[in-house]
């Protein structure tokens, strides 16, 4: 399946990303009113070390230990591999994001709930929006193979 | 006598996650589950959230209400197997039926263990906190007017606080253990835990034991009295191992499986909280009574069991349990050099040897926890990685270019 | 006010059509009168005008030089500059008939020259480019005087006017030659000046052309690198000089002079077999500024032949005959079928592709 | 903040749409924005900005801006702002003013005073999607020798000659005064593209000599990064004699832009100033150029192209003249207007002539000397659109250069700061958090579609004047007309006024 990958050595550690995810999943059509004098929560993070920077999303695993390790079913992985959480299951326990080895499942904002991204599916978007306004082609969206 | 390619005992996560490595693997042979319960499958932890508000009977639903169909499962629920056949290969179960298996999956669980307790037997609302019965049992009884005594401060009793807290009129704790969650809190966590689970109006009765019940008194060993309306009891649980204990499989604490989920005797799995895992922080075999452990020797032992190949073997003990908004997440065994930070509400500590991430505490620093838990789990050497600067943040930053690159720029 | 040729540059449409005996035999004038009268709407009146080859058998080994005087002056200066460096071996007027559509023509002559051999030799040059070199600088330098015919035993007979009627007016059914071309005029700009009527010759060559090159400056400003003057500003003009410096002065075959001037696309050389992709290939590296582009179908006459070429779109219509011995080219069929009915082939050369009819055992 | 000097810019922050998300912090190297933690909003100290339009393009919610300070001096139709301020930088430092790209007065442009050819009626235009539009062309020299083999078949005795498929190079830029991402964009672009890119005097980075066939090394006054492979992998050589940005001055990369990297490719110290001399310290004649010409003809087997560049001066064309008999088979024309990574402002505004003009007098005069097919020539400085191109091949061009325009596509705002080595886009700039700004996979690809887009034009505009090839393009100056121009003008053009007929 089309994933989202950072490609790291052109990741300016911008973190325009964060904010077109935050903006993305916002569901208000004004990046202005979505975002103005608000703390963001996105689904994807930019780590910095030095001049390295890349950006971090759900790598919707194949076998996605997140699902597995799911106390109530709100996690899932659906037939077009996405991993999507349903917010109405989900009792906010985290032990998605105790487990998740990419620090890609996060608290959402209220405490209520776990959030992730779901690679732009369930927000109208139609492609992932931090690929889409990455300045430099530093996130991409596409097949791979798979790792060893 | 109606022979299924699989049985599977119990019906809970460790079945749903049998039937789901079986599928993986062999999408057609038979299969037939078997629960006690009278309910469709949910998450066992889920209990306390009903109590609390935060979901219902029909949110609790582990998996959807087609997902027996769906998988070509057979469901027999409110049925309990009595005892297998290794020789016959059957199952018999309470009713007098049998079944014929090709191989077995043993998923039993546990259940609930009291110590013997003098008097306890006079206590009119006596309730246990373990399955959903338990918990529409207990919710009967609640009132704004309610007095609770709570026996035992591990995670269930206090999940149970934290269900019923806002409901009854006063609610007491008391362990014998001299801090709360003694099995995954160290004191700095456990004091953070307790300070909060008293603002929301628990009273604590730690190091000290009920001598004694008396109807709606309970007496403790120091001598102070606790009147009640309502007993919940959470001191221990006890693993449902009888099936293959009678049929001399080996059992220790809990059944004896290998990395494939095998016990001793020949085609019968186990599998969940009534099974041993081998514990990569402690090097020790040991229960873990954990539904995210139960999904994985669940899933293990049914891609074995289909024929296929997997192998579970970096179980360790984690926990994320939250009360009333703060979120503690544990892992691991807290030996060796422990790296503290200490914040007004939040506390982080881990705990390093032999070059390994052995375990963690974290109040209140959710964020990227995973990324500890991946250290502590695949047992990456800290020489590996920027070690101080992971202790600091947990973050991939810390990881040298090449690993990031083997695990970020490939599909995993 | 309108200018003339020369002045400015002259695009026009046409009608063109040739005839050969491949035998040799002779033929009179008449039938390219007949044919090029079919095309009359092709034209416009404002020129017209044939090539007859073998013509002159009589005078073969000298240069016939056809000449249109404007002015007394002009003619006796010319006449001077001639002198100077040929020895004439007859001259007289050519003989006219009056007719009432050709109007306002000027005085018309026809020397029989050898160039003087002392000077021929003081030159260093090749005899051919002594006469070419003549012929350019009268054109180019003299006011009134316009050398039309140059070669060899052919001649060019041009004018103001419809084809058929310039044929009349010079009695071209008394010429007698193997060859014939013949051209009717519809110039877009100007009146149509009698020196910028096709065919256009220099030595024997002979071009006539119908079409508007879109190539022209580039050729042009090429071309007189070599010493080429294009004083007419036509086409033809441009095309003429083109195919006498890669055939006469590179030593060009007459196929290799098609592949520059309507050179295969580069996609279509590619697909080629060797060696002829390289052999185009290495003609476009060398003479990139010679391919023509824009429409044109032409008939160069040569000594002893006619190649038809169109440009490599065949933007321009031409088709080619034959019957027994002759071969025809032309814009239209009508014009072939008009002076031979029954035809043992006729086709349509494909854009860029030449036709080349010589006499039998002769090879360009 | 200087005391005489008021910035030139106003950074306008829309603070109603200002989300502070400090992506213009954290992407202007010159430290233009930063974030006030106490009010939660941002600030901006303009006197550093160099209006790069990189915080413009990327802030999110489109709150920037940066316009033109109003404030003003004292009217002065003599002393214009820009003046004034030279005179106070110059008062202050004592140095040289220095500046980058292109000439930024308005001096006529030429190509905007000429206009198209096209057909109607008498001779069809063509169109592109129906019918084949060739825009391949071979550089070099024409001349040569009509020899048979014994097959009758013609001989190859053209000299090397470079082909190309569109009409359009990218010209000399060296690596040290532009990154090596820019480079491998431009590397990449070219080989993509069929045409080439020019190492400029910086020498060939060891990563690029797989883009060697489309690659033109330059051997330029300090021979920088010069020794045999380099001059074995590229596929033709150029010898700058002068640049149009600064004609008769020589190249200053400071030590800065001298990376370990640079150093290594250039062949010279790591961060010490590279300084290229004025002229060739071996070419003070045009006999001496021949010889140079001569020994790199040597040096690689008489194998590859060699071109001459040369800004163009007053009198180009009869230096031209020269190089084109002086064996070189490619002469390289670079307009006053072309651009640099630094030259001295007052040599950059005030000397040399058009590219037009020379472009015309040059083709001209060949042909009058008979010569034209000894050369190819190549003209740059300033070509902005496929346009121009068109319009330099009908007076005479065989190819233009293109590096501003390249630049541009790589994402260059022309802020004209080059010299800065701070470059916002990661163009001409070394330090290593910029360049990696610029992914040569999304960079080149920008490179390939301008040049298609221009291709794609000359098509359509070869089509409307009936013209299916280049080659009948080339010098075809029927084709153009002059508009707003003096009788000088059109005769040093070589052109008819507009509504002149045929």
């Amino acid at each position: 399946m089309k994933r989202i990958y950072v490609k790291e050595e052109w990741c300016l550690g911008c973190h325009l990303c964060e904010y077109e995810c935050a903006f993305a999943n916002s569901g208000i059509a004004d990046m202005v009113k979505a975002l103005k004098g608000k703390t963001i929560h996105p689904n994807v993070h930019v780590e910095d070390c030095g001049d390295i920077h890349f950006a971090v999303n759900c790598r919707h695993c194949k076998d996605p230990i997140c699902v597995h390790s799911c106390i109530s079913g709100a996690l899932t992985k659906g037939e077009d591999g996405v991993v999507r959480i349903d917010r109405d299951k989900c009792v906010g326990c985290l032990t998605c994001v105790l487990v998740c080895p990419y620090g890609a499942v996060l608290p959402a904002p209220d405490g209520h709930a776990a959030m992730k991204c779901a690679l732009c599916t369930d927000n109208g978007r139609g492609e992932p929006n931090c690929v889409k306004y990455c300045p430099n082609g530093a996130i991409v969206f596409e097949e791979r193979e798979a790792a060893e | 006598m109606k022979k299924y390619d699989y049985i599977l005992i119990g019906n809970s996560t460790a079945s749903v996650a049998a039937i789901e490595g079986i599928r993986s693997v062999d999408p057609r042979g038979s299969i037939l589950v078997v629960g006690d319960e009278e309910r469709f499958v949910y998450g066992r932890p889920l209990i306390s959230y009903y109590l609390l508000g935060a979901t219902d009977e029909r949110r609790m639903d582990y998996r959807p209400r087609s997902f027996y169909e769906d998988n070509g499962a057979e469901l027999r629920l409110g049925v309990r197997a009595e005892r297998i056949d290794p020789a016959a290969k059957t199952v018999t179960f309470a009713d007098g039926s049998a079944a014929k298996y090709g191989r077995l999956l043993v998923a039993t669980g546990s259940r609930p263990f009291d110590p013997p307790m003098e008097g306890i037997e006079s206590v009119p609302h006596r309730f246990h906190f373990m399955k959903m019965a338990d918990a529409l049992a207990l919710e009967k009884y609640l009132s704004p007017a309610a007095r609770v005594l709570i026996v035992g401060a591990g995670l269930i009793g206090l999940k149970c606080f934290e269900g019923i807290a806002d409901r009854v009129g006063s609610v007491a704790v008391v362990d014998l253990a001299g801090r709360v969650l003694p099995s995954i809190l160290d004191e700095t966590g456990a004091a953070m835990v307790q300070r909060k689970l008293e603002e929301h109006g628990a009273t604590f009765y730690l190091s000290d034991s009920v001598a004694r019940f008396d109807k709606d008194t309970a007496t403790l060993r120091s001598g102070k009295r606790i009147e009640f309306d309502i007993l919940v009891t959470a001191v221990g649980v006890q693993p449902n191992t009888e099936l293959v204990k009678d049929v001399g499989g080996e059992v220790a604490r809990g059944i004896v499986t290998d990395a494939c989920g095998r016990t001793s005797i020949p085609d019968v799995y186990a599998a969940g909280d009534c099974a041993e895992s081998f514990d990569i922080a402690s090097g020790t075999r040991r229960i873990l009574a954990l539904l995210p452990n139960a999904y994985f020797q669940g899933h293990c032992a049914g891609v074995n069991m289909a024929g296929g190949s997997e192998r579970f073997d970096n179980a360790a003990p984690f926990n994320a349990i939250g009360f009333f908004g703060m979120h503690v997440l544990t892992a691991g065994v807290y030996e060796g050099e422990a790296y503290v930070e200490k914040g007004e509400k939040t506390y982080k500590a881990l705990f390093c040897k032999d070059d390994l991430l052995k375990g963690f505490i974290l109040i209140d620093l959710p964020e990227r926890a995973g990324v500890y838990t991946a250290m502590l789990r695949e047992r990456i050497p800290l020489s590996q990685v920027d070690a101080e600067s992971l202790k600091r943040s947990p973050g991939w930053n810390a990881f040298p270019a090449e690993m990031r690159k083997a695990r970020f720029t490939k599909e995993v | 006010m309108l200018q003339r040729e020369g002045e400015i540059r002259n695009p026009s449409g046409c009608a063109v059509t040739g005839v050969i005996d491949r035998s040799g035999k002779k033929m009179t004038g008449e039938s390219m009168i007949e044919a090029i009268a079919v095309m009359h709407d092709r034209s416009n009146g404002l020129g017209g005008g044939f090539a007859g080859y073998g013509i002159y058998p009589h005078y073969k080994d000298f240069y016939a030089f056809h000449l249109f005087y404007e002015t007394q002056k002009a003619q006796e200066e010319t006449e001077a500059f001639i002198r100077r460096h040929f020895e004439i071996v007859y001259s007289s007027e050519i003989q006219t008939r009056k007719l009432p559509t050709v109007k306002n023509e000027p005085v018309i002559f026809r020397y029989f020259l050898a160039p003087l051999p002392r000077k021929l030799a003081n030159s260093h040059l090749d005899e051919r480019e002594y006469v070419a070199r003549c012929v350019i600088r009268i054109n180019a330098e003299t006011t009134g005087a316009y050398v039309f015919s140059s070669g060899k035993n052919m001649g060019i007979f041009k004018g103001v006017g419809y084809p058929e009627d310039i044929g009349r007016f010079y009695r071209l059914e008394e010429y007698e030659g193997y060859a014939w071309t013949c051209h009717g005029r519809y110039p877009t700009n100007t009146p149509g000046w009698w020196g910028g009527a096709h065919p256009f010759g220099l030595l024997d060559l002979s071009v006539v052309h119908n079409g508007e090159i879109s190539s022209y400056d580039a050729n042009r400003r090429y071309m007189e690198m070599f010493g080429y003057r294009c004083t007419l500003q036509t086409d033809t003009e441009v095309i003429t000089y083109i195919v006498d410096y890669l055939h006469r002065r590179k030593g060009l075959t007459l196929q290799e002079v098609s592949r520059v001037i309507a050179a295969s696309f580069w996609s279509t050389i590619a697909r080629k077999e060797e060696p002829a992709r390289s052999q185009e290939t290495l003609l476009r590296r060398m003479f990139p500024s010679l391919l023509v582009t824009g429409p044109f179908s032409i008939i160069v006459g040569f000594e002893g032949g006619l190649l038809a070429l169109g440009d490599r779109l065949k933007l321009r219509s031409m088709v080619c005959a034959e019957k027994g011995d002759k071969a025809y080219i032309s814009s239209e069929e009508s014009a072939i079928r008009k002076i031979e009915p029954s035809l043992d082939k006729i086709y349509a050369p494909a854009g860029g592709e030449p036709v080349i009819y010589e006499l039998y055992g002769r090879r360009s | 903040m200087d005391l005489y000097i008021r910035p030139d810019y106003e950074v306008v922050r829309n603070t109603d749409r200002c989300i502070a998300c400090r992506v213009c912090e954290r992407q202007c190297a010159n430290e233009v924005h930063t974030f006030d933690p106490e009010t939660g909003k941002m600030r901006a100290d303009e006197s550093k900005c160099v209006n790069c339009h990189r915080c413009v393009s990327l802030c999110p919610t489109h709150a920037l801006k940066i316009v033109k300070t109003d404030n003003t001096y004292r009217e002065n139709a003599n002393w214009s702002a820009q003046t004034i301020n030279e005179v106070y930088r110059q008062a202050n430092t004592g140095g040289v003013l220095l500046s980058s790209m292109g000439n930024p007065k308005p001096f006529p442009v030429f190509w905007d005073k000429m206009l198209l050819n096209a057909s109607q009626v008498t001779n069809p235009p063509i169109d592109p999607l129906r019918e084949p539009m060739e825009t391949q062309l071979w550089l070099g020299k024409r001349t040569a020798k009509i020899e048979r083999d014994e097959k009758g078949l013609l001989k190859d005795t053209l000299a090397p000659q470079l082909k190309l498929s569109v009409p359009i190079l990218f010209s000399a830029m060296s690596y040290g005064s532009i990154s090596y991402n820019a480079h491998e964009s431009l590397a990449r672009a070219a080989e993509e593209l069929g045409t080439y890119y020019n190492t400029g005097e910086g020498g060939l980075h060891r990563d690029f000599y797989r883009y060697g066939k489309n690659t033109i090394v330059q051997v330029a006054s300090g021979r920088f990064g010069v020794h045999k492979e380099y001059l074995e992998t590229a596929a033709a050589i150029e010898i700058k004699m002068g640049q149009g940005a600064k004609p008769g001055i020589g190249g200053h990369l400071p030590g800065a832009k001298i990376s370990a990297d640079v150093s290594e490719t250039r062949m010279i110290p790591q961060g010490v100033d590279a300084i290229s001399p004025a002229p060739h310290h071996d070419i003070y004649s045009i006999e001496d150029l021949k010889q140079l010409v001569d020994s790199l003809k040597e040096a690689t087997e008489h194998k590859k192209p060699i071109i001459v560049k040369i800004a163009a001066v007053h009198n180009a064309a009869a230096i031209a003249s020269g190089i084109a008999r002086s064996g070189a088979d490619i002469i390289a024309i670079d307009g006053f207007r072309g651009g640099t990574g630094a030259a001295p402002t007052r040599i950059r505004d005030n000397v040399g002539i058009p590219i037009e003009m020379a472009l015309a007098q040059i083709d001209a005069r060949l042909r009058d000397e008979g010569i034209r097919d000894e050369v190819s020539i190549l003209v740059g400085g300033s070509i902005r659109s496929s346009a121009d191109v068109v319009k330099a091949i009908a007076l005479g061009a065989d190819a233009c250069y293109i590096g501003t325009a390249a630049l541009l596509a790589l994402g260059c705002h022309l802020c004209r700061s080059c010299h800065t080595g701070k470059c916002n886009w990661g163009i001409a700039t070394q330090r290593p958090d910029l360049v990696k700004r610029l992914n040569p996979d999304l960079a080149y690809k920008r490179l390939v579609n301008l040049v298609s887009a221009w291709k794609h034009e000359i098509e359509e505009i070869m089509g409307g004047m009936g013209i299916n090839s280049l080659e009948a393009l080339r010098g075809n100056r029927l084709m153009l007309r002059g508009i707003g121009l003096t009788d000088t003008e059109l005769r040093l053009l070589g052109i008819r006024y507009a509504g002149e007929s045929l």
